[in-house]
């Protein structure tokens, strides 16, 4: 599964987009108000777009971002329940993405101070594909993936 | 109106609130068609804020790829037995939804 | 139409591929893991929530709540009615399921007409939402961990589930289905959904205590008169009527058979 | 479909069956004849799906009184003759179609319901019961699998015509089976079945792999 991940994010580079962090204005105080969607990430459709709307660089890979009650095989793609957590100190950002979606990115949770990095919600897949956890944490971005595969049910039709 | 959405929250031994939200919404996604082959609008959830004694423990922004009667568990530390959290979420029609309960 | 998605993704993974037999057991195991991740946070609640205010809530031309509605253990007794239905109802002289009871309740308290009660029997999205759904979820939920125990003392009570044993084996249609054509063998199922053997207890018992149930593939609560009626479509049968005497019998059979188990739903399933 | 297999005299009025009847009293008779009258009153016709789908040939009023006990040797052959009789094999004579054609009707589940329309494409919905490809791990168990069904058998003609006749009319070989009659029910064109015949028999079909 490490592969295939690496793979897609290897695509993304990261220079040009360091810039974009220092302009990205999407933590400041004050700006989270109900108007606050940030649409151009949920345009984006691959990891690189996605993070690039964030205003974030290239994430690294890593182990201290889990999958939780996720299951393996969803077996309607209406409902894919997902948990993630985050063993990252200073996690400030999960954002749940599915590769093969049209729009790559399904949601995302700013974590205040007193907020446990870890939480559950359910998505759609329209099909099999990698889930990926995207974590932002003391200001850098970090990715985890799960693949889900989604099958075929009951009488047909 | 939207109708209500369903609301626990539960403070642990240690301090810590768990909170499940249950929300009436279809999540239209905007890629689907109607019977006569028109596409369906897209309708869905964009925000949502849990706050605590007027502090946000949680603020999320979400796609139309949240499932249909979408479903949320967090937890938060600072809350006791008989606080109220409350959850407010905003669509891309601009409908808005507000409820509350209480931490037991 | 559905997705065609896991036979490319699991020519992809290499293992499975060298043991199908294996694969499809292991498919089955993670499948049980899902169902597992969705039972916390079943928005069937949000139907429960919604039949409770319609239960209680003065409606209709005579403006009067459905509290004093009869569903077998006397006026307004909700805890524990479900799980004794179908049953013989003298002041209708006629055995009754509780979706046919609760619109024999909207017709005679809350005076409405036949067609007002049983218009829009089954939800379809935000601009078709069912009463019928609401008040069943709550009542249903009334009953959950209740022991079913549905009499089969009264005459009519005998007949009813007679009749339904005979229409469960009844073939018909273009495809010769009947109900036990899918439900009368032990350990068998329909793609990788398992199919209870409706003929014996057991099966019995684990399919009837599950419905209704919010079903994540469509996003709706399902009555179990909904359960029976799409059962008939996917057999090729014209549509079963609403609360008609085939739904009850069916149901007078199903649910009689499942006597002894403890009631669980509203589910959540695929 | 739709032409009923034999005159429904019999079905209209199953009490009048009641020579087969396996208890040989009048009572079961009674109460399956009502059952059937309470099922037409219940049933609307809806779309495609007419009210004449509750009028049962014969081998259906049989298989349903004889549902929950195997018919009699009598009776069973009675229905596998009659229904023999129903097998056509394709004009040409040719049974193999296109496997990969084959694999799609069997993969296909809709067709006939009310909820789909005169154009929607039918399908045979083998998977729905049957194993067939290795690939394909959503796959029922209500019928036997098939995988290898021609490696294992034998690419023979006779076995072609076997298969072609099993899909065409599965009550010829085994009186009052679950599967449907594929092809004396007209629910899958002549060429859909070749490719069915060919997605079980052709070598290169991913069943014989």
């Amino acid at each position: 599964m490490d592969a295939g991940r690496r793979d897609v994010l290897k695509a993304g580079s990261g220079v040009s987009l360091l810039a974009l962090l220092a302009a990205a204005g999407w933590l400041k105080p004050g700006e989270a108000q109900a108007a606050d969607w940030n649409k151009a990430a949920f345009e984006a459709k691959s990891m690189e777009e996605t993070v690039k709307a964030f205003g974030g660089g290239t994430p690294a890979t890593s182990k201290d971002i889990t999958f939780f009650s996720t299951p393996d095989i969803a077996e309607n793609g209406a409902v894919v329940p997902i948990g993630v957590a985050s063993a990252l100190p200073k996690t400030e950002q999960i954002a749940i993405l599915v590769e093969k979606n049209p729009n790559m990115l399904a949601a995302t949770f700013d974590i205040p101070a007193g907020t446990e990095p870890s939480l559950t919600t359910r998505v759609k897949m329209g099909q099999s594909s990698n889930v990926y956890a995207l974590v932002k944490a003391d200001g850098k971005y970090y990715v985890a993936s799960k693949e889900v595969k989604v099958t075929l049910g009951g009488c047909g039709g | 109106m939207a109708d209500p959405m369903r609301i626990r929250a539960n403070v642990d031994a240690s301090g810590v609130t768990e909170v499940k939200v249950l929300m009436n919404h279809e999540m239209e996604t905007g890629q689907r068609k109607d019977a006569s082959g028109k596409t369906i609008p897209a309708w869905f959830i964009q925000n949502v804020t849990a706050t605590h004694g007027g502090r946000t423990v949680l603020s999320a922004q979400w796609g139309p790829a949240v499932s249909k009667n979408p479903f949320l568990s967090f937890k938060f530390k600072g809350a006791q037995k008989g606080d109220k959290v409350q959850v407010t979420w905003v669509d891309n029609r601009g409908d808005k939804r507000t409820d509350e309960a209480t931490i037991a | 139409m559905r997705t065609r998605a896991l036979y490319a993704g699991l020519l992809a993974a290499a293992g499975i591929v060298a043991a199908p037999q294996a694969a499809a057991q292991d498919a089955v195991k993670e499948i049980e893991k899902y169902r597992e991740a969705l039972q916390d946070g079943n928005p069937a609640e949000l139907w429960e929530a919604r039949g409770e205010d319609l239960w209680k809530r003065p409606a209709g031309p005579r403006k009067v709540s459905l509290e004093k509605c009869d569903l077998g253990l006397g006026p307004g007794v909700v805890k524990g009615a479900y799980a004794q239905l179908p049953r013989y109802f003298a002041d209708a002289d006629r055995v009754m399921d509780l979706e046919t009871r609760l619109v024999h309740c909207r017709m005679t308290l809350q005076g409405l007409t036949r067609e007002e009660a049983t218009k829009q029997p089954f939800g379809a999205g935000t601009d078709r939402k069912s009463d019928n759904d609401a008040l069943v979820a709550y009542v249903t939920a009334e009953s959950k961990g209740v022991k079913m125990n549905v009499p089969l003392a009264h005459p009519k009570e005998k007949e009813m589930y007679a009749l339904g044993e005979k229409m469960f084996y009844f073939r018909g249609g273009p495809y010769d289905f009947s109900c036990a054509t899918c439900h009368a063998a032990d350990n068998t199922r329909i793609r990788l959904q398992d199919l209870p053997n409706l003929t014996k207890p057991a099966g019995a018992q684990l399919a009837y205590t599950g419905w209704p149930a919010y079903r994540v593939s469509q996003g709706e609560l399902r009555t179990f008169q909904w359960r029976l009626n799409d059962c008939f479509r996917q057999q090729r049968f014209p549509e079963l009527a609403f609360t008609s005497d085939a739904s009850i019998a069916l149901t007078s059979f199903l649910a009689r058979n499942a006597n002894g188990a403890e009631f669980k739903a509203p589910t959540i399933k695929r | 479909m739709h032409k009923t297999l034999f005159a429904a005299a019999c079905a209209a009025a199953l009490a009048g069956c009641a020579g087969t009847s396996p208890s040989g009293g009048g009572s079961d008779a009674a109460v399956r004849a009502k059952a059937v009258d309470v099922m037409k009153a219940s049933f609307k016709e809806r779309g495609i799906a007419k009210l004449d789908r509750l009028i049962q040939d014969e081998t259906q009023a049989l298989c349903s009184q004889y549902a929950t006990t195997a018919p009699p040797k009598d009776v069973a052959a009675r229905i596998e003759k009659a229904n023999m009789a129903l097998i056509k094999p394709p004009a040409d004579g040719q049974y193999l179609g296109d496997w990969k054609r084959g694999e799609q009707v069997a993969q296909r589940g809709t067709g006939f319901q009310y909820s789909d329309t005169e154009k929607t494409p039918v399908g045979g919905n083998c998977y729905a019961c049957h194993q067939l490809s290795k690939q394909e791990i959503s796959y029922g168990t209500i019928g036997p699998s098939l995988y290898n069904f021609g490696k294992l058998r034998g690419f023979t003609p006779e076995m072609q015509k076997y298969a072609w006749g099993k899909v065409y009319n599965a009550h010829a070989y085994a009186a009052c089976s679950n599967m449907p009659r594929f092809g004396a029910q007209g629910i899958l064109s002549e060429q859909q079945l070749k490719d069915v015949v060919a997605l079980l028999m052709d070598p290169k079909s991913p069943v014989n792999q």
